[in-house]
């Protein structure tokens, strides 16, 4: 694939928050099949965000018959997802949040996994060997300084490695957010700083975190380039995502992404957007949906039917239908397991609350039976 | 009098300030529009408009500051920080700043302004939502840490920290938000900061609680009379900071024994302190060791285990069982 | 005076951090007495910044000779103090630093409160009423959001305040500086950020605290304007800040002052900058002098002349001699006062323990005897 | 062998440690070509490289986030904090992230780094520059908290440290960083991080320290054991979280009384964790209540009362008196 990007260029959000201007969206970017892409990583994109929506509903799903907790959606977002995971290469790190299930995924976190995790277990934390993922953080903006020594622990031992950390528009608000790209900037670190605009922050709309037009321009206070991106189409953002990555990678430092993009439903399960957003609004997103519009490009290329969407679904079915058993089948979690990792060794203190904790977990089964 | 969950109670609060001073501002994310993730506020904005019921930008220690600085200048904030956990960023500007104008000051910028934070675990919410972290407040002088333990309180107490000219972290028990109702009258009144109610009268046991585990407790407290025959005295300390050290210490002087139940973990959470402060002062009462009933010295863990971290019932019968049968 | 300002451009700062160009700097800028100053005014740019020199030296001299503790040297930004306390408005609120003893006694502060409070004294901490500063923040940047919070009461109040809030060039790398200057732009609040860019953070240049040219331009992140000025130069300084001030005044919100300056001295008492700087480039700065260079001026002007400076500088020692004198002669501190001041009311476990110090140090005097 | 004071045993030990392990690198404000503030890391970065020893931005938060990366991608980051009282503007990297990261990802991503700051008070400084506000971080889950009181310890614990495979916060007590010299090996070697070490064996009465205070007690219990011929135990903590229990409750019981002496405030200092642990275990050996000698609960003054603030020999005196006539 190459480094070309497509860059577009900076425009406003309006004051309303509902995104960027009209014509920013490309109507019919590429009326060709794009020579920088094979048929088999096109279908991948595809592939990938039909597999992410269908994931995301999945766990709507089973968080209303409460069979798992608290959940973070990503439906509108699935190209952001999508783009910027293929685009990171062999043993780039990923630092995620929240709302990133779909890349963590895609960078080898197992699906059963995330559902343990929604679901409320430790073992939903756990991270294979090999995968080059940060455990998604919940404390808003405080996961980019830890891109940022992620990318510099790569520099300082000459590892061809970039970090990709992804982060909301919310999260430009925070100190956080100005500490980290400083650092990224001031060290040139092999970082890329992946903003989902997904319009709101909960319900503040992104006109009321910034008097910017854009958050991509905050970029210039850190020295360093800001690029904006039509997060609906999974081509641009993976252009961005990898044009910023081997510019990283070639030690010329970081990058700014801001995609602009929308997630259909709440913020997250105990969320209702009703109160704070207009039918009309979701709408219009909708009409650009990064995967229905994608499907129509693949179409037009003759690269897509309905053979292949029928089976990749019923192979999405499969994968999800056993994640959910697997999920569902595992033993029950063990109170003990509270005082497991914390630190190397147990120290003394917390070995005897442990034991009084299995007294109390044997007392209890013991009244129960 | 109307039957109010402790949300409600919170929100009419709020609504009764609003009316009373118009120096009153609420900020804080998602408090606007959306009237808070917990609908604390809601309705507010639209009553007062968006001047005096502020969204702000994701910044905590942006709105703590800020606060501050309207404090000083003639305003009276009422910040909300969405989650406890979510202080942290803004940490500084509480104990640098918050706690210490008047003092830097000598007198001149005092801050009258109460930090709103739901706080406590076992709502099933996701990490960092469960924070009892209370300590780090009531650690540092010149805060005052109030905390409710049910609707009729919230609405008392939160009205005497907004009236209060000293900074107020206030923290609201976010698993009783709804758990229950009390009657809670319409207009506005105040119950004393720094004071413990005596939830339950008891002439063997001193049982000291705070916020969600109070009602926790007395269930516990009732069973164990009936069982045991026991008689439970049950405080609830309301401000954690300054604590009603003697309310505290003359209930122990009569009991002769001394239970503390929080959610915080062991190790110097609130219990630590009220431990010492027994014990320097009524040791010769003591029948038996005072008694700590809490989480364990671990982070609140994924929701599933939440549960065995906080004090079960079960945990809190066996303390009180630990000090009756030393 | 008038509301001009000269607009100097947005220059680079050198990569040793030695400051802006040298091209940066105006010669020989107005050869003849600028209009917009009345006589007494110009004389009491020059007279101040005479004044803060001579505290400072004294202060130096009193810290060496171990009768006060620990201070923080302004000499060489003297311009800055003046040129921003005498620009701002009756009522206008000053939220100052350490390094802002200058400005404060300019806004209203008793030359004794400050040296009190550099001798470690409560007393140090007291505020006339009347005078609208905020206590010095040691924490670096921790104020900006308190100045936001200044700025957003007297906008709530329509009170015809502005806020001008001073910190070093080091705070623009600290969360609390991007937060501020967020909320400031958002809700275009009536403040003005005054950055004293002395080019070192203690021995850290402004090359490493930023990958950008300028700290002005960080004011483009926020949706408002930067601007940078010779702080040598008192008049370009109060121009400026005049400036901001009107601008905030109308409503029309917030600007970011840099303002290139020099400590000639340590960074406080204990430091040694022999460290981190040259006697080379403290050299260039001196030649650029702020009390020199318009005392020229001023003797161009014909306006100023040797009895006049006899004069003043009589009247200084006298001022000076005086504060010491007074801070020296105060009754010894009261260890007792360690409590007041922290709670309206000061609560019982508070109370016992003041008794139990006054009985502490009975036993002590009693002892001692 | 060399005599050393303790700063110079610090600078010491992060000399052996840059020497030993490549992986190692000190981040912070002014440690570099400036050496630090108090000269801990003068001459490392000439030695070393300006690659290891690196001056960053005024930037706590992102000094503290970024070693938690580094830590995590196989470096051993060891940063400073100029001052203890500068750590509040990255509290939250500390107790959300530093704290929880091996937890968070069930030990795949474990944080080998060392937080160092100078603490406590009594140096003249200005405000905010004397905080001895380690119940923060004792109270936190998943830290570890050292204090060495002398060089010797000094360089043997900050090697423990660095080689902890869990983050340590390492407080450096300012006020003896150069007050006295002892002698300090020039090789490499570590002292147990969890374990106290007993100062002075006695039998009448245990006192508690660490820290700055350790060697005052000292001076204080000498003067008590000529005058009043009683025998007194100190223990030097060393290890404040999680702390040597075992060494404390022992000592306790075999001399039934016990001091703890701290400069950090009363309310929740570490002293009263002690004392509800000690009245835990140890009611029924207990002489006299455990007495705490430590800070007022205000915050610390400018410099011209702060020996007043924290506690004097007089107090400390006072203190252990009282424990040993009650
Ligand atoms: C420090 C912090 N403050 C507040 C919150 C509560 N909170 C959770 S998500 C959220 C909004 C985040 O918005 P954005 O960064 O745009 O990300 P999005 O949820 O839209 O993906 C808030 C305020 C938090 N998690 N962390
Ligand atoms: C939050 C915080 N971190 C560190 C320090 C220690 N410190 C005091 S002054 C200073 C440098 C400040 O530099 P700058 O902002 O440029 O102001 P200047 O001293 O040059 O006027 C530092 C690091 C502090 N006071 N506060
Ligand atoms: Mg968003
Ligand atoms: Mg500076």
């Amino acid at each position: 694939m190459s480094n070309r990007v497509e860059e577009v260029p900076v425009t406003g959000h309006n004051s309303d928050g509902s995104g960027g201007k009209d014509d920013f969206f490309p109507t019919n970017p590429e009326p060709s099949v794009p020579k920088d892409f094979s048929a088999e990583e096109l279908w991948s994109f595809y592939e990938q965000m039909v597999f992410i929506r269908e994931f995301d509903r999945r766990l709507l799903r089973l968080q209303r018959a409460g069979r798992i907790g608290t959940y973070a959606p990503v439906e509108g977002q699935e190209a952001c997802q999508v783009g910027s995971a293929l685009a990171m290469r062999q043993g780039d790190f990923l630092v995620p949040t929240y709302r990133d299930s779909g890349t963590m995924m895609l960078r080898g976190i197992p699906i059963t996994t995330v559902l343990m995790y929604w679901n409320g277990r430790l073992e939903g934390l756990q991270i294979p060997a090999g995968v080059w993922v940060f455990p998604l953080t919940i404390s808003i903006a405080s996961q980019l300084p830890h891109a940022v020594g992620i990318a510099w622990a790569a520099k300082l031992q000459h590892k061809d490695q970039v970090t990709l950390v992804m982060f909301g528009d919310g999260a430009t608000s925070e100190g956080d957010f100005h500490e980290a790209l400083n650092f990224a900037g001031l060290f040139q670190l092999p970082v890329v700083f992946f903003c989902q605009n997904n319009q709101y922050a909960i319900s503040v709309p992104a006109s009321r975190q910034t008097a910017t037009e854009t958050f991509a321009e905050k970029a210039v206070a850190y020295g360093f380039a800001g690029k904006r991106v039509d997060g609906s189409d999974v081509l641009a953002v993976y252009r961005a995502v990898d044009d910023a990555i081997a510019k990283a990678a070639r030690g010329e430092g970081p990058t700014l992404i801001e995609a602009l993009t929308y997630r259909y439903g709440a913020h997250t399960t105990s969320d209702d957007p009703t109160k704070y957003r207009t039918e009309g609004e979701l709408e219009t997103w909708r009409q650009r949906d990064p995967i229905d519009s994608f499907a129509k490009r693949l179409r037009q290329w003759g690269l897509w039917d309905d053979a292949r969407e029928h089976r990749w679904r019923v192979q999405v079915e499969e994968k999800l239908i056993q994640a959910v058993a697997s999920m569902e089948g595992a033993p029950p979690a063990r109170p003990a397991d509270l005082f497991e990792h914390l630190y190397a060794q147990i120290p003394p203190r917390l070995l005897a609350q442990q034991a009084a904790l299995e007294k109390e977990v044997a007392q209890a089964r013991g009244v129960a039976e | 009098m109307s039957q109010l969950t402790l949300v409600q109670a919170v929100q009419d609060a709020l609504r009764c300030a609003l009316a009373a001073d118009e120096h009153i501002v609420l900020l804080g994310e998602d408090v606007g529009r959306n009237g808070g993730v917990f609908r604390a506020t809601e309705g507010l904005q639209e009553q007062f408009g968006a001047e005096r019921v502020v969204d702000t930008p994701l910044s905590e220690s942006g709105i703590l500051g800020a606060s501050v600085g309207l404090a000083a200048n003639g305003m009276r904030p009422v910040p909300e920080i969405q989650f406890l956990g979510f202080i942290y960023p803004g940490f500084q500007q509480v104990v640098a700043h918050i706690a210490r104008m008047r003092w830097r000051s000598q007198g001149r910028y005092s801050l009258p302004l109460v930090v709103r934070a739901p706080f406590g675990g076992r709502i099933r919410a996701p990490e960092m939502h469960s924070e009892s972290t209370e300590t780090y407040f009531i650690h540092t002088p010149g805060l005052t840490v109030v905390v409710p333990s049910n609707p009729y309180d919230a609405k008392g107490l939160l009205l005497a920290s907004i009236e209060s000219p000293d900074p107020v972290i206030f923290l609201e028990p976010m698993r009783i938000y709804r758990a229950f109702r009390t009657e809670v009258p319409e207009e506005y009144y105040t119950l004393p900061l720094g004071k413990a109610a005596v939830v339950k009268e008891g002439k063997d046991v001193t049982v000291v609680a705070w916020g969600t585990l109070v009602r926790e407790t007395l269930e516990v407290i009732r069973q164990l009379e009936r069982e045991q025959g026991w008689s439970i005295e049950l405080l609830d300390l309301r401000t954690l900071s300054p604590w009603d050290e003697e309310a505290v210490l003359n209930s122990v002087r009569k009991t002769g024994r001394a239970v503390v139940v929080q959610e915080s973990v062991l190790q110097l959470g609130l219990a630590a302190e009220i431990a010492a402060r027994v014990g320097e002062e009524c040791l010769l009462d003591l029948e038996a060791p005072v008694v700590r009933v809490s989480s364990w010295d671990v982070p609140p863990p994924l929701f599933q285990l939440e549960d065995w971290h906080a004090p079960t019932a079960q945990r809190i019968e066996n303390g009180i069982g630990r000090v009756m049968t030393f």
